[in-house]
């Protein structure tokens, strides 16, 4: 379903690990300060759309229109130079850097962004530890900093790959209050998330994805409906 | 993973009827040459021609890069020159001797080397051989830069006289095929099945119950007990045993001829080595200096024909059906 | 294998069907083997195949009226590949002579193989005595030098000449112990004393440590019993750590022109050397010096005048007898005195030895110097006899 | 039911991340065992501690009583003790039938000789035809494994671990990458070789899990969270909570 | 005294020279595999070229001085960047192509890379080699009370420790650096940032074959300015590394300090095994600690 001044147009994507198929023509739009919560199974496909949409699973094929213009010749550095951050699922904490490197590692790459004392207000653990080698930060920590790192670089629109997983509920609290305030300032939001109900509070659309397609797709004022059908769907 | 990830070539290679055919013409080839072609120098291509054949076991049937093989090549010379104008052993046991030697060497090495993986196995082997060279320089009995030099052919077996160059290309030629016979039994063995299966996936043959480290061992000491077999039988085709055998530039060499011909098949090794010491050989008296051609040939070899000879003859013929 | 036409050759051969009498294949075959790419390239290489070449064309292209062709091939330092060369030479191209040589191991293995094939070689770039010596053969040669009259030169000369205190920076191989024994019996002979020696693996390229130990010897002559890369860079060190300058003095063993002029005057200046040729000595060296500068570029040492004049009298030999039958040649080469700008007075042993005079020289200050090639100056003229063993002391087994 | 296989606090860090951290896992004989958890719930290591490809940081390991943390992973797997891989393992450069054969020949002494033609190999054909067969790749026997399509491969990978007929089998999410269609056979065939022999899967396809286990253990951030039948841990809340995130009841 | 039972004993004066003399040595070792630990952390490749490369840079100073009358100082800034210039062509040309491939692969074409590099050189400049004084400002001996240390030996340990430490800052506390320790990581990710890791890649080759080109630059003045300068000293660098474990910066430094310093003790008390001592220390690091010295286990 195209819409029209999308932002990013996802249009019958397919992608491979090897020989292995893993996207099978999934198509969804985002328009600008829209978010879209890719929910489904594990092992349906999500992650593997936003690392098709980054270029990171090189096989690929379909389209990827981002502001109109096609990303699938971009190369995979020069994306992010186009206002896409990305929070990876694994979060990408470098070992060998400490926090404070951690947090200035992606290059600014646009204007609007939060500057260095902003981020450590906003998540003052952070400025706490920032000397400390960035894997020693607790599971929860970590995930501020790869989002909070992202924050930095001014990109207006934001992958986000399981933010909540493995977190304490508290954590998961946090996080919540974070991306909230993202989306306030106007943040474009692709978030996956297996944590369904942490999705619920954010999302303003939904794509299901099973088996790498896009098997359903409803607004956030449709989700009572489904919410007996999806329970199934996500095989709890 | 192996260096063979990128080529399958290997797969039951010599049973299909293509393999027969190369092998019939391989054995008439082998049996004209000497009429045709220098005998001597065909010595020369046999015996690295085994040589190759034997690095090849490790890197291409294993996926164990060995940067250092000339010290078994090379080790093999020395013990089979000393023991055959030294000792006085008849021609046949001196070589014998000297493959026993490269083999106890392998050991050595191998035991050393298996305790790292990959690029760094390669380095160890390359160190360790370095160091082999560095001891055959300074040791008495290899004499130092001179080498060993005059050392008899002899009779082999007793019977046949090896100072006739036909005659002995013929006894050349029936140890270094009697040597790939060995190297194709191992490959097309229960044995040679293992190190396959650790070639192509080894975290998986550990957990179907094979200590890889003792099977890569094992075939490390087969390479160098055959690579052995070469360097002796060479030895006695010169009469000599000198460092050359023994330099790290040697074992550039034999990686060279195996990577030319087609790593991982039966047939490459020979190819390759053929066409190397054809070079060396027919471009000594040209105005360029071989290594660089030798360096060049490496180079395109790495960049664009990384299967070699043998290995796009195979693959043109697969394509063909 | 073969650099020069083929067609040329056999063209040749056609024309002067009567010299089909006494040269076999009416084409007089000399090979040159050695090191073109490798280590020793300088030493003799593709400047020796020119030597051997100038020979050639001042003898006039032809004896007994059949064409003298070159072969010239580079072994890379591999024996087994020499040999290959060597025997393939010898059995497919009917290669009468084979000579230069470079690498003893080379050397001894083409020599050893000149006996079976009935071939001569000269050689003219390997250092080893054992040529001449338990590895003697009846066809085989020696031209140039050897590391007995190196040691000769540098050992008994220059402690004769007040250097009587020695310490050996020793290559640990048969090459540099074999030259810090001769070296060591003719410093002893001429009643100077070592005070000690270092063994250096081979190709190494730091010697500082070895200098340091060397300098605090106090020994008044440091030599330096290796060869090639070892040799320079051991003198340049010994220029930093001002070893000359304290008034010790670095004597090369094996050590030619073309390693000073690689040096520079400036790092060599005043170290010694014994060589068998230099350009500079007398107007025949001159007038052959000037010639081979003209072709190559560079002064001959006397590995490359060693190999024009061993060509030579090789030419001048088998013109002699009216054959290229080896047996006769190697025959007349005993017999025949050696006169020319490399050999005054030289005389071939029954060893095959070829014994003449050898010089020692000091490397000039570069203010003494007048040009590029002007390296040397002359300290003393070693007489051949008391350079080279005698055939007795040679340990040479064949009968005279 | 005894345990075949038990942990004791078992524990494993990483550079200052602990993966897995003071399991406590007893599998009872003949049970197919399911490891379930989020991503990055320690399933993976788990599985890779208990047959040593990874060295634990503390904790002991036991198989039927027996201490086993010392061995080396060939050993463990010469124990019967025998894993397949999240992606799959096959020898890619060797046939059907010799991936078979690789798998069957330790048993019969048959690994060690190089001076035999691999024609003796042929002894173990018949249980290689068996096998394969029960995989449905029969048509596939001398087709090289790499060339076969993912499912097969993995159909491939079982049939080679039940070479070694395994007391204990640990299957490391053998549903992955298996097309829906197909899932229904794999499923059939685990449960078969169920049959007689203890099974530890990890699998993230929670139908799969339910469909198959008899037990289920759920970790969360290298913690056990929950143990029990599948209706069990299903109910659970905290397990729900693990799965779909808290219904933010403060 | 310094004793080594049944061996030499040594005044201790003239040990401390030989150690001093054996941290020249560690500085070409440190040097060197710093430039292999850095290439290899990034690119995934044991650059075989070093030595060639190393060789390279003292070439080009050699011709700097001969042709353009570019002195030493001039070198030191000017070879390492033409060095480091010719590592760009190769890594464009060729080596980048080999990243997809098996490790062994980018061995193997350095490997080829270095025979036609030294081939070449070794057929237009012989193997004598070149002459290259010290810079006048450096030449002459200085007293050590001790011993007699050449100005310019003492100069090249100062400025190889100066130049390991700057490498060992610049990764370890700059932007740059932390890009690198990065993409050393995870490649990926650090280019879902929009850092050119490719572009990145090139640099890095670039900077370690600079790296081995100072040191070609350095070692001009001592050693004689030969195409085979390099050869042999690559493989002992490969067993320093081995030894010290690829796994870091410092490792690689230390490491090759330490090992210069035993090599330079072994020339003075059991000469004849120096040349193999530092591949005796491998063997026994590799039975010990199969990692190596500060490797971590892979």
């Amino acid at each position: 379903m195209p819409i029209d001044g999308a932002l990013l147009e996802i249009e019958d994507l397919n992608a491979w690990y090897g020989e292995s198929h893993v996207l099978h023509g999934i198509s969804f739009d985002l328009r600008e300060g829209e978010t879209l919560s890719l929910i489904g199974r594990n092992g349906a496909g999500k992650t593997t759309t936003l690392r098709a949409i980054l270029g990171i699973v090189r096989n690929r094929k379909g389209t990827i229109r981002f502001r109109g213009e096609d990303l699938t010749a971009v190369p995979l550095h020069a994306i992010a130079r186009r206002g896409i951050g990305y929070v990876p699922e694994e979060r990408g904490i470098f070992a060998s850097l400490t926090v404070a490197e951690n947090l200035v590692l992606p290059p600014v790459v646009k204007g609007g962004g939060m500057s260095e004392e902003e981020i450590y207000r906003l998540f003052p653990n952070l400025a706490e530890r920032r000397s400390s080698q960035g894997t020693k930060l607790s599971g929860g920590e970590q995930q501020m900093l790869a989002i909070a790192r992202i924050l930095r670089t001014g990109a207006d629109v934001i992958l986000l790959d399981e933010p909540t997983e493995g977190l304490a509920p508290v954590i998961v609290e946090r996080i919540g209050e974070v991306m909230g305030m993202l989306k306030a300032r106007g943040m474009t939001i692709v978030l996956v998330e297996q944590n369904f109900h942490f999705a619920r509070k954010l999302a303003d659309r939904y794509v299901v994805v099973e088996h790498g397609r896009g098997v359903d797709y409803f607004a956030a004022s449709e989700l009572d409906a489904k919410m007996a059908g999806l329970a199934e769907q996500l095989g709890v | 993973m192996s260096i063979l990830a990128q080529q399958s070539a290997a797969t039951g290679e010599l049973r299909s009827r293509l393999n027969l055919l190369t092998l019939a013409a391989g054995a008439v080839a082998a049996l004209v040459a000497p009429f045709v072609i220098y005998p001597v120098f065909l010595m020369n291509v046999l015996c690295f021609a085994l040589f190759a054949s034997a690095f090849n076991l490790l890197i291409g049937f294993v996926g164990l890069l060995s940067f250092g093989h000339a010290a078994f090549f090379g080790a093999a010379a020395y013990v089979t020159a000393h023991a055959a104008k030294v000792w006085g052993l008849p021609t046949e046991l001196a070589i014998l001797t000297g493959a026993l030697a490269a083999a106890a060497l392998g050991l050595i090495v191998g035991f050393l080397a298996i305790r790292r993986q990959g690029i760094y196995f390669s380095m160890i082997t390359l160190a360790l051989a370095q160091m082999f060279y560095f001891i055959c320089l300074e040791v008495p009995f290899t004499h130092g830069e001179d080498g060993i030099q005059g050392v008899p052919r002899g009779t082999f077996l007793g019977f046949v006289n090896l100072d006739n160059n036909l005659a002995f290309y013929f006894v050349v030629l029936a140890i270094v095929a009697a040597g790939h016979f060995a190297i194709w039994r191992i490959v097309h063995s229960p044995f040679g099945n293992i190190l396959k299966a650790i070639r192509d996936n080894e975290p998986r043959a550990i957990s179907l119950g094979y200590n890889s480290d003792s099977y890569k061992l094992r075939a490390f000491v087969l390479s160098a007990g055959l690579a052995g077999l070469a360097g002796g039988t060479n030895a006695i085709v010169f009469q000599l045993a000198t460092l050359t055998g023994v330099q790290w530039q040697s074992s550039g060499e034999v990686i060279l001829m195996t990577l030319l011909g087609g790593i991982g098949t039966l047939a490459g090794p020979p190819i390759g080595a053929a066409i190397t010491i054809g070079l060396q050989t027919y471009l000594a008296a040209v105005d360029f200096p071989v290594t660089v051609l030798i360096g060049l040939i490496f180079v395109v070899c790495v960049l664009l024909f990384r299967r070699g000879v043998a290995g796009e003859i195979l693959a043109y013929m697969r394509k063909r059906g | 294998m073969i650099k020069a036409g083929w067609a040329g050759a056999a063209l040749a051969a056609l024309l002067s069907t009567a010299a089909q009498a006494q040269i076999a294949n009416g084409v007089l075959k000399i090979g040159v083997l050695d090191d073109q790419s490798g280590v020793y390239a300088d030493i003799g290489g593709k400047w020796s195949v020119e030597a051997a070449k100038m020979a050639v064309e001042d003898f006039g292209g032809n004896v007994l009226g059949a064409p003298i062709q070159i072969l010239s091939a580079d072994h890379q330092n591999k024996p087994d590949l020499a040999s290959t060369i060597a025997r393939q030479w010898y059995d497919v191209d009917k290669v009468d002579m084979i000579t230069e040589l470079t690498n003893s191991a080379v050397g001894l293995a083409v020599q050893a193989l000149s006996a079976e094939k009935h071939k001569i070689t000269i050689n003219t770039g390997a250092a080893t005595s054992d040529l001449t010596g338990k590895a003697c053969e009846p066809y085989g040669f020696h031209w140039a030098y050897d590391t007995h009259a190196l040691a000769a030169g540098t050992g008994g000369y220059m402690t004769k000449q007040g250097g009587d205190t020695w310490f050996f920076l020793t290559a640990d191989y048969a090459f540099g112990t074999s030259l810090q024994a001769d070296t060591t019996a003719a410093v002893q002979a001429a009643g100077g004393k070592v005070l000690g020696a270092v063994r250096h693996p081979v190709n190494n390229s730091d010697f500082s440590s070895f200098l340091l130990q060397a300098q605090a010897s106090q020994a008044k002559v440091v030599g330096l019993a290796n060869a090639g890369l070892d040799t320079t860079n051991a003198i340049k060190q010994a220029a930093e750590f001002g070893i000359v300058a304290g008034g010790q003095k670095l004597a090369g063993l094996l050590y030619t022109t073309a390693e000073v002029h690689g040096l520079g005057l400036k790092t060599a200046q005043g170290s010694i050397t014994t060589e068998g040729y230099y350009w500079d000595l007398d107007d025949k060296s001159r007038e052959f010096g000037n010639r081979f500068f003209k072709r190559t570029g560079r002064m001959p040492n006397m590995v490359h005048a060693g190999t024009y004049s061993a060509v030579t009298q090789y030419l001048k030999a088998v013109k002699a007898v009216g054959s290229d039958d080896a047996e006769k040649v190697a025959k007349k080469l005993h017999e025949m005195p050696v006169d020319d700008f490399f050999a005054k007075g030289g005389k071939v042993l029954p060893n095959g030895r070829m014994v003449h005079d050898m010089y020692l020289f000091q490397v000039k200050t570069p203010e003494e110097s007048k040009g590029e090639w002007d390296l040397y100056k002359l300290l003393a003229t070693v007489p051949g006899p008391q350079a080279y063993f005698t055939f007795e002391d040679s340990g040479c087994k064949l009968t005279n | 039911m005894a345990n075949v296989i038990e942990t004791q606090a078992l524990t494993k860090q990483f550079k200052g991340f602990v993966a897995v951290s003071n399991v406590d896992l007893k599998i009872a004989e003949g049970s197919i065992h399911g490891l379930i958890g989020p991503n990055g719930a320690g399933k993976t290591t788990c599985f890779n501690l208990l047959t040593k490809f990874l060295e634990p940081s503390g904790g002991r390991i036991f198989h039927r009583g027996e201490d086993i943390t010392g061995l080396k992973p060939a050993a463990i797997a010469r124990r019967g003790v025998v894993r397949s891989f999240q992606i799959s393992a096959v020898f890619p450069h060797l046939t059907v039938r010799d991936n078979l054969r690789a798998a069957l020949q330790r048993q019969n002494g048959l690994a060690h000789q190089f001076w035999l033609s691999d024609g003796s190999l042929a002894v173990l054909d018949e249980r290689a035809r068996e096998l394969i067969a029960d995989v449905n790749l029969s048509e596939f026997q001398d087709t090289p494994a790499g060339e076969l399509a993912y499912g097969r491969k993995r159909a491939l990978e079982i049939a080679t671990t039940l070479a070694l007929d395994p007391e204990v089998l640990l299957l490391d999410e053998p549903m992955a990458g298996i097309g829906r269609e197909e899932l229904p056979r794999i499923i059939d065939l685990v449960r078969q070789v169920a049959k007689g022999r203890t099974v530890v899967m990890v699998e993230h396809n929670l139908s799969v899990v339910a469909n198959l286990c008899d037990r289920v253990t759920v970790l969360q951030r290298g913690e056990i969270l929950a143990e029990g039948s599948y209706a069990e841990v299903s109910a659970d809340e905290r397990v729900r909570t693990a799965y779909m995130g808290s219904e933010h009841a403060h | 005294m310094f004793c080594i039972p049944y061996v030499k004993c040594l005044p201790l004066v003239a040990l401390y020279g030989q150690l001093l003399l054996g941290l020249i040595n560690g500085s070409f070792y440190a040097l060197l595999s710093l430039g292999l630990a850095v290439i290899f952390g990034m690119l995934r490749v044991i650059n075989f070229a070093h030595g060639a490369l190393y060789m390279l840079g003292a070439f080009v100073s050699w011709w700097l001085s001969i042709t353009l009358g570019i002195p030493y100082w001039g070198a030191l800034i000017f070879a390492p960047l033409a060095v480091g210039l010719v590592a760009v062509l190769i890594e464009k040309s060729m080596l980048h192509q080999m990243y997809r491939l098996d490790p062994l692969y980018g061995l193997l074409l350095t490997f080829g890379i270095t025979q036609v590099i030294e081939g070449t050189f070794r057929y237009y400049y012989g193997a004598s080699g070149q002459p290259y004084p010290p810079p006048p400002a450096l030449s002459g001996p200085l007293n050590l009370g001790f011993m007699i240390l050449p100005i310019y030996r003492a100069w090249v340990v100062v400025i190889s420790i100066l130049a390991c430490l700057a490498t060992w800052l610049l990764i370890e506390r700059t932007r740059i650096g932390a890009y690198l320790r990065a993409a050393t990581e995870n490649p990926v990710l650090v280019q879902t940032f929009g850092i050119n890791v490719p572009l990145m890649m090139t640099l890095t080759y670039a900077f370690g074959a600079a790296l081995a080109g100072f040191a070609g630059v350095l070692a001009a003045p001592i050693y004689q300015v030969s195409p085979l300068m390099g050869t042999n000293l690559i493989i002992i660098v490969f067993a320093v590394v081995v030894a010290g474990g690829m796994g870091s910066i410092l490792g690689a430094i230390v490491t090759g300090y330490i090992l210069g310093l035993l090599e330079g003790l072994t020339k003075v008390f059991y000469p004849e095994a120096s040349n193999i001592v530092i591949f005796v220390v491998m063997a026994i690091v590799l039975l010990l600690r199969p990692a190596g010295l500060f490797g971590r286990a892979a």
